[in-house]
């Protein structure tokens, strides 16, 4: 895109009008709920509706629970086998296609991440019910692979036809003994998003998996790292910085997960929840059941994981750690540093929109900021109201039919193993200091005046937010790239990074700027037009040499 | 290694499949519909199958596709999906403004028993098809055959679309079956070489590889037109290429519109392309110009030229039915020698055309239809192959065992080239061979000694 | 190590060439000569000459090359050459009965000062020249220039046929340059496709690309006809790829004939092909159609795509100037990064075009015209780099070093494709965007640790 | 070519009387002499004319002198930089296009195979004369390689303007003393063909190098082997039978040679010569200068092989030898037998035609033979009557012009190292045993009777050849190959095979079968016409399914 057409001015209000302009009015009224101008209102902030239900045919980003449970929150998974019950395309569409990074170092270690396993049901066990298939396969699983775990997943057609997974797993569980079996309930017609799957999947990982281990994990500093998913290698980043500060990550959900640690992540004195939206009933679940306090963190930006550090390092308020996570920092920030002035010249005054997931839309404006772009509208793919406006109105959300259907299991303190890592006086103290527990702000503050706000922006809008607000940059997902591409628009995957990565850290922010550098600089944006449609004239006698 | 578990002895599996050669019904369908210009796929289903649909079909084309959903939620599903289709219709011809929607089903709206053909009256009866659109739809449940047998539903439901005519218009339907959009445009080129007036469809040649220009075309310039398909019915004659994606829909014309059909193999390979345009021309009454004598026997030279390296170069295949029935027959006629063939699509058909080949050939070849890229890598371990062909998991058994590999088939995820470069005809056999010639003589002049290193190959 | 005695440190040589990136001028004779219709080239000087040209041409094509020779002996060398080439004038005639011989000389017959036109003149006396052949004849001093000049001088002595003419035909005179067939081919059709009408001289395709079809045909239907050539003087201009290759040629059309000409560089990649079709289009007073204005756009689209894996990628070239210069230009587009660039064809104005490209794209190249391969690779061992493209000759240094290669140029003498698929145009730079990323992204996935080894690129 | 076309007849008269038929009357005579039909005439066996000049235009399969020099005889050598004065073409022509195979075995070791070296002469250097800047080039090449010796060829036009290349040579080996530097005056305009290079080098290698080595060459069998150039590892496998018998070669001429190999050629005590027409001179001179008898030998088909291990050993007349190389034939034949039962079905009756070199042509009918394929045609490139007629005949032979322009040298008995290997009746008694020194019977005996024996073949008559006797077979070399392989008929390079290899001694004679079958029994061969050219006519109406 041209620079001459880069100085459109535009007004908010109207492109929202725009956006609806077309749209029966059903869908017009609904979709004017979920597009929100941020903007100061005399004592209130503006509201906006999420986690409501998709409007058929209108072309959206997201996808299914199955797609959250399985694909996201399970998929990670090292050395657990997941095995999706249902006909194939589920299973295969989710086979390798998210890039999370696994490292089973020695070749003796387990690692099932590049298979792909299913039941491939068939009409006849449609008709006749499929556990029995089910029960062969897990067999057939154990038989071969001898797991640790192994994990099934519904897909639509079983919760229809009535196939009690659950049953079929814990009769396995108990036939075998030395593997540990359970299922999701996952079909993709549950909820609204993948966000009923995320939900799913932490239930069950927290009822079946986690506290089963036996083996005491040592470490002065001991945390979780909740809704890290270690896609492009994030995880190993920010496990090199912790390590570098003298933290030990317990147990990353679901990153690079193992089993094992899933299940020793009772042992954490600290949950720190990344992915606030995917992740937070399991940093719930275990402050109640096992007393760990949680915190917001976020190591998506230079600053922003900087700060994070200094924060772990104030609730365990070791002053060698608080001293260490300092140095750290002053280690790792020269070079940071000497790669955005290089290249903050050229990214300086841009203009970004994103439109991913359930926090990468706000985590990301971290970096953007550093890069000296403005985010000029954002939105979520699959989140609540809180992950806009922050868990303050969590109390204030009512729950809608389809979140109904959607487990919330009841967790108590555990007799046993129920420690508060703190008392009340050192919390309120920590509090005082900074380290704000169970709290997350959500996007819209982070968001500039009079920039739009957009949940579950769909292909429609995308395009004509696109030419009408003309961004240098679009971020979404794998299926938003080309369509914004075509517009002359780069277009960079945030969910699962089309490319490149780490992102997360400081070595992740030194990638991201030279890649937003690349996309927003590259040549081939100047190509789109042929020397003959920039001047189509003929001139009437050819000069010849 | 990366398929590290993968043992060496085979256990025969009846209810686990592992890496699977395939693939559900639904993205079959959706590929074929992508075929017929201004049409707008629609799942009918919750909206991850579209997701997922629309997402490896991206990741393949690196271009835009788009697909809309009925994004059923659990009432729908408990109740029907007849609200969400006919809200859908609405919104989609509203905003997007198609000329046509194709829909097909999924396991959810199958398994729950939805009727397309009355969701589809009672749509139009509330007026929410605009006059002079289209909406056809496909069963596609998931839990039945493969992406192919989908894909053929949806072009089975193109067919349906014909309208039956005494008067002939002299052309040819061709039934291309699932082949890339480079593919296509060449099948054209060689029909148009031939002077054979046609009707091709699906034809996402046009749609699924377009240009970069700064406006992004929903509905792309090409595809089938909606009246060229009904005017099918009006055409003397069907050529369907490949037994598994085209003949049900050739078969239907024949039926419904009394046009004739004829099934043939899809034209990968010399052999498979010579009896492609010996048909054609007998049924346009065409002579073959030379120009199509002559990329033929450019063909039969690289195969001469080149030979020395073809020749007993053990080879695994996996793919669909129809791409490697031609494609095995292709590599016996270069004297290669395929010896472990899989596909994940149903039908013991499938085995008997493959050892039919190899019969003929005198090699023995181990194939398994409904079967998985697990048994072909344990297949792989137990008898070496010099060289594997297929779609891009292929890539962690080729890493695993040192295989130079050749990406073929559906889904290509990681290379480009596969939408611009055509691998039917004659054209497409030369690159077919400089593709495996390239993967071989990589091989060579990485493995070979130093005093072995060749400057002339 | 292949090549072991390359020493890192580099010094200045004077007088020793050490693996040339050129070789002598009658082989681009012989090349340009075959793109005459039913020419038979003839190499004036000892018979090695004719039989080496004739063999590497032939490792390059995988075709039969046929050619003459004057076979020199000691006394021939002594007393002149004028009897042998008459008594082969003579031979040939009457044995191959081709349209034309296009005779060049060697260093041997150049050294002894053997007048090609006053032989002419004494064969045509002497009858030896039937009515209505012809016979042409370029001087090609081997101690001249390059291969690369030898060609440009037969091409020139083919422009020498052309005969003035006050009315003008309407037609584009095009000179293509030392391109392959396909290229040649391709060119062609672009012209087509913009309904410019044409001649094209010389013109391969159709010769060294042909059938095998149980015939030999000495003489392929392919080629330009000398009429045709003849002709050319009264085409309304001439365009002139590449000034190496075919300047020369184009401005003796333009003193003898008065048909201006246009120098360009030659079409290959995006920019070089932009220029090529629009003054193209301005000549031929056409609008540029759809169909190609799509293929344009395919290829910005293919760099749009896979942009992440081109950014900043080094590159080391070795070839012939007027490939290089429109092969820098391309990279520089698509923001790889060339790094050192030889030929082996002397010129400062081939360092000068260079450094422009670099300068313009604030980088630094290291050129070097009349270098040689020995240089090169000492080069990249001071500066590595991430992909060579050049001759089937860099293949040593590749392996040595380690290096993805891309086969472009002459010679290639140990891959297929190069005579059938082109690179020039729109499509020709699908299929260079294609092999570089093919050579990148293979080395890519030999190369990632397991943990991040991927499955969508 | 259909099996249909096979059963043609053809008299070699008519043959013979059809190539000749276009040709204008002068080429027709000097061509009729060398067209032998291969017939028993009464007390006399039939003439050929060889080794005479091509006809110019006539489009002919030879090289030249520089070609036979630099590139068949000195360039398999590995570890001697060979410095080509010239323009570039010759140098870059030669470089790394036959298939010599050396094997500098560790990463110390000199080996310049892989390196094009040349004055690259520009026209100044042709006006002024070029003794200086291949003065200054050689200077160059020791000071970057520091090699054992350089040889420096002359090309064309160095002979013509009287750059004296040899007093270059003496001057630099003189500066250098570590450095053996000496030249050919090759020159491509001497001779008729290659053969004047063989010749050429033969001298300059015999004079320059042959001798000088002081080290002791220890092993009880010590043979040289004449005439072997490793195309294709040929070298290496006849060397490993050799070696396996326990004979020592000291020298090969000049496969995988080195600089120091050549120089104790002398201290062998048996000369084996492979390629008689390339190097016979050496033979001579070997014999001449230090008294080293020589026989002609053949490794070029697994009889053959045998046969020439079994010479080898009676000249040594030993019996520990002579059991050994029995028992080495007993345990390398069973592999031979098997791989010929296995193809000899598909091979036996086929026909053959070979032109090539100045013996292979006559070498490889041991291994056509063997697969029970007749050869009915064939003849030599660059070969004299002798290779045709046998060493008979030499006294006979009269030296032409061009000939005479080759320098002969004349060697004696050199005064320090000349010893008789055999005394007088030694050699009489190994000759009775048969054991037959100094002699090559030629290519004619062994052709059957009818046969065409054609000299200097060139690609019109090969084409008529081939169109009107049909054979399955023609080998040839590069240039020749497609224009046959056009016809129908695969076409096999046996100068520097077109890949494969080795074919001498007993593995290479399986690498030949095999080769041999995938050649006369591709499929490729059946696709020639397409189906409907076999059958045309348009079926009125098509039968549809």
């Amino acid at each position: 895109m041209g620079k001459a057409h880069k100085l459109v001015q535009w007004d908010p209000h109207n492109v929202k009008e725009k956006l609806l302009e077309k749209y029966p009015a059903k869908v017009a009224r609904k979709r004017a709920k979920q597009i929100m101008v941020n903007e100061a209102m005399e004592n209130s902030t503006p509201e906006i509706v999420a986690n409501v239900r998709t409007i058929p045919g209108i072309i959206t980003m997201r996808g299914c629970t199955y797609a959250g449970c399985k694909g996201v929150i399970m998929g990670p998974t090292s050395d657990i086998v997941n095995l999706v019950h249902g006909p194939i395309g589920c299973s295969f569409y989710a086979w390798l296609t998210r890039r999370n990074q696994t490292d089973a170092k020695n070749d003796t270690d387990s690692n099932y991440i590049t298979y792909c396993m299913s039941t491939d049901m068939q009409d006849s066990d449609i008709i006749f019910g499929g556990e029995k298939k089910l029960e062969a396969a897990i067999q057939e699983a154990y038989d071969i692979f001898h797991p640790k775990a192994i994990a099934v997943f519904a897909t639509c057609p079983v919760g229809l036809i009535g196939d009690d997974i659950h049953a079929v797993a814990k009769k396995m569980r108990e036939k075998f003994g030395d593997c540990n079996v359970f299922a999701f309930s996952c079909e993709g017609y549950k909820g609204v998003s993948q966000s009923a799957g995320h939900h799913i999947a932490n239930n069950q990982v927290f009822t079946h998996v986690v506290g089963k281990s036996d083996t005491e994990k040592s470490g002065k500093f001991k945390i979780n790292l909740l809704g890290e998913y270690n896609i492009g290698g994030d995880g190993f980043e920010i496990d090199r910085i912790l390590e570098k500060c003298g933290i030990t990550n317990i147990s990353t959900f679901s990153g690079n997960a193992t089993y094992d640690k899933f299940a020793s992540a009772n042992q954490a004195d600290l949950s720190c929840v990344m992915c606030h939206r995917s992740i937070n009933y399991v940093a719930d679940m275990l402050e109640t059941k096992y007393g760990i306090p949680w915190i917001k963190v976020n190591f998506i930006g230079a600053e922003a994981t900087a700060k994070s550090l200094r924060k772990i390092a104030r609730y365990f308020d070791d002053q060698e750690l608080i001293d260490q996570v300092e140095k750290v920092i002053e280690e790792e920030m020269p070079a940071v540093t000497k790669t955005l002035e290089e290249v903050y010249p050229r990214t300086k005054g841009k203009t970004a929109m994103l439109f991913v997931g359930g926090s990468r839309a706000h985590h990301y404006q971290e970096l953007f900021n550093e890069l000296g772009i403005k985010t000029i509208s954002a939105g979520y793919e699959f989140a609540h109201r809180d992950d806009y406006e922050g868990r303050e109105i969590l109390p204030s959300l009512k729950v809608d039919a389809d979140s109904r259907n959607i487990e919330e299991i009841h967790v108590e303190a555990d007799p046993q193993l129920y420690r508060p890592r703190k008392t009340e006086e050192e919390l309120a103290a920590l509090e005082k200091a900074g380290v704000d527990f169970k709290s997350y702000e959500g996007l819209n503050p982070m968001m500039p005046d009079n920039t739009l706000v957009i949940d579950d922006l769909n292909q429609y809008e995308a395009e004509k937010l696109v030419a009408l607000m003309k961004p240098d940059l679009f971020c979404a997902g794998i299926k938003e790239k080309y369509s914004i591409q075509k517009l002359g628009v780069p277009m960079k995957q945030l969910h699962s990074y089309d490319s490149g990565g780490p992102y997360a850290g400081f070595k992740g922010a030194v990638n991201f700027y030279l890649e937003i550098d690349r996309l927003v600089n590259s040549k081939v944006w100047k190509y789109m037009k042929a020397p003959w449609q920039e001047k189509p004239e003929l001139s009437a006698t050819y000069v010849w040499e | 290694m990366l398929l590290r578990h993968t043992p060496k002895e085979i256990k025969e599996r009846k209810a686990l499949m592992i890496n699977p050669a395939k693939t559900c019904q639904p993205i079959g369908a959706m590929y074929a519909a992508l075929g017929i210009k201004g049409c707008l796929p629609h799942s009918h289903g919750s909206q991850g199958c579209c997701a997922y649909h629309r997402s490896t079909l991206t990741r393949h084309y690196k271009e835009p596709v788009s697909a809309a959903t009925s994004s059923f939620t659990e009432g729908a599903s408990v109740f029907g999906g007849q609200a969400n289709l006919i809200q859908a219709i609405d919104n989609i011809f509203t905003v997007y403004e198609p000329e046509a929607i194709a829909v097909h089903t999924t396991c959810l709206s199958e398994t729950i028993g939805d009727d397309l053909p009355q969701i589809f009256d009672k749509a139009r009866k509330d007026g929410k098809v605009p006059e002079g659109k289209t909406v056809l739809g496909a069963p596609t449940p998931s839990y039945v055959g493969s992406h192919v047998t989908g894909f053929s539903n949806m072009v089975k439901a193109m067919a349906a679309l014909a309208e039956p005519s005494t008067k002939k218009n002299g052309k040819i339907n061709i039934i291309p079956g699932w082949v890339e959009p480079s593919d296509m445009e060449e099948i054209k080129r060689l029909c148009a070489m031939l002077g054979a007036e046609i009707t091709m469809f699906p034809d996402t040649s046009g749609v699924l590889d377009g240009p970069l220009t700064g406006k992004y075309k929903m509905f792309p310039d090409g595809g089938c037109t909606v009246s060229d398909i009904k005017a099918s019915g009006s055409s003397i004659g069907t050529l369907a290429l490949g037994e598994w994606c085209s003949a049900d829909a050739a078969r239907l014309l024949d039926t419904k519109c009394k046009v004739p059909c004829s099934i043939l193999d899809m034209p990968f390979g010399l052999k498979a392309t010579d009896r492609f345009i010996d048909v054609l021309r007998t049924v346009a009454g065409a002579s073959v110009p030379d120009e199509i004598v002559k990329e033929r026997g450019k063909l039969v030279d690289m195969i001469s030229d080149m030979h020395q390296y073809f020749y007993g170069k053990k080879v695994a295949l996996v793919g669909d039915p129809d791409q490697l029935i031609s494609m095995t027959e292709f590599l016996v006629s270069i004297d290669m020698q395929p010896v472990h063939i899989v596909t994940g699509t149903p039908g013991k058909k499938f085995e008997k055309c493959i050892t039919e080949i190899a019969e003929e050939a005198g090699i023995t070849i181990n194939v398994k239809a409904a079967g998985d890229m697990f048994l072909l890598h344990q297949w792989i371990k137990n008898e070496p192959v010099d060289i594997i062909i297929g779609n891009t998991y292929c890539k962690y058994i080729a890493r695993d065992e040192d295989l130079p590999f050749v990406r073929w088939g559906f889904p290509i995820l990681d290379r480009q080239g596969h939408q611009h470069f055509p691998t039917v005809g004659y054209k497409g056999g030369l690159r077919l061979l400089e593709q495996i010639l390239n993967a071989l003589l990589d091989r060579k002049d990485r493995d070979d000694p130093e005093e072995k290193f060749e400057l002339v190959l």
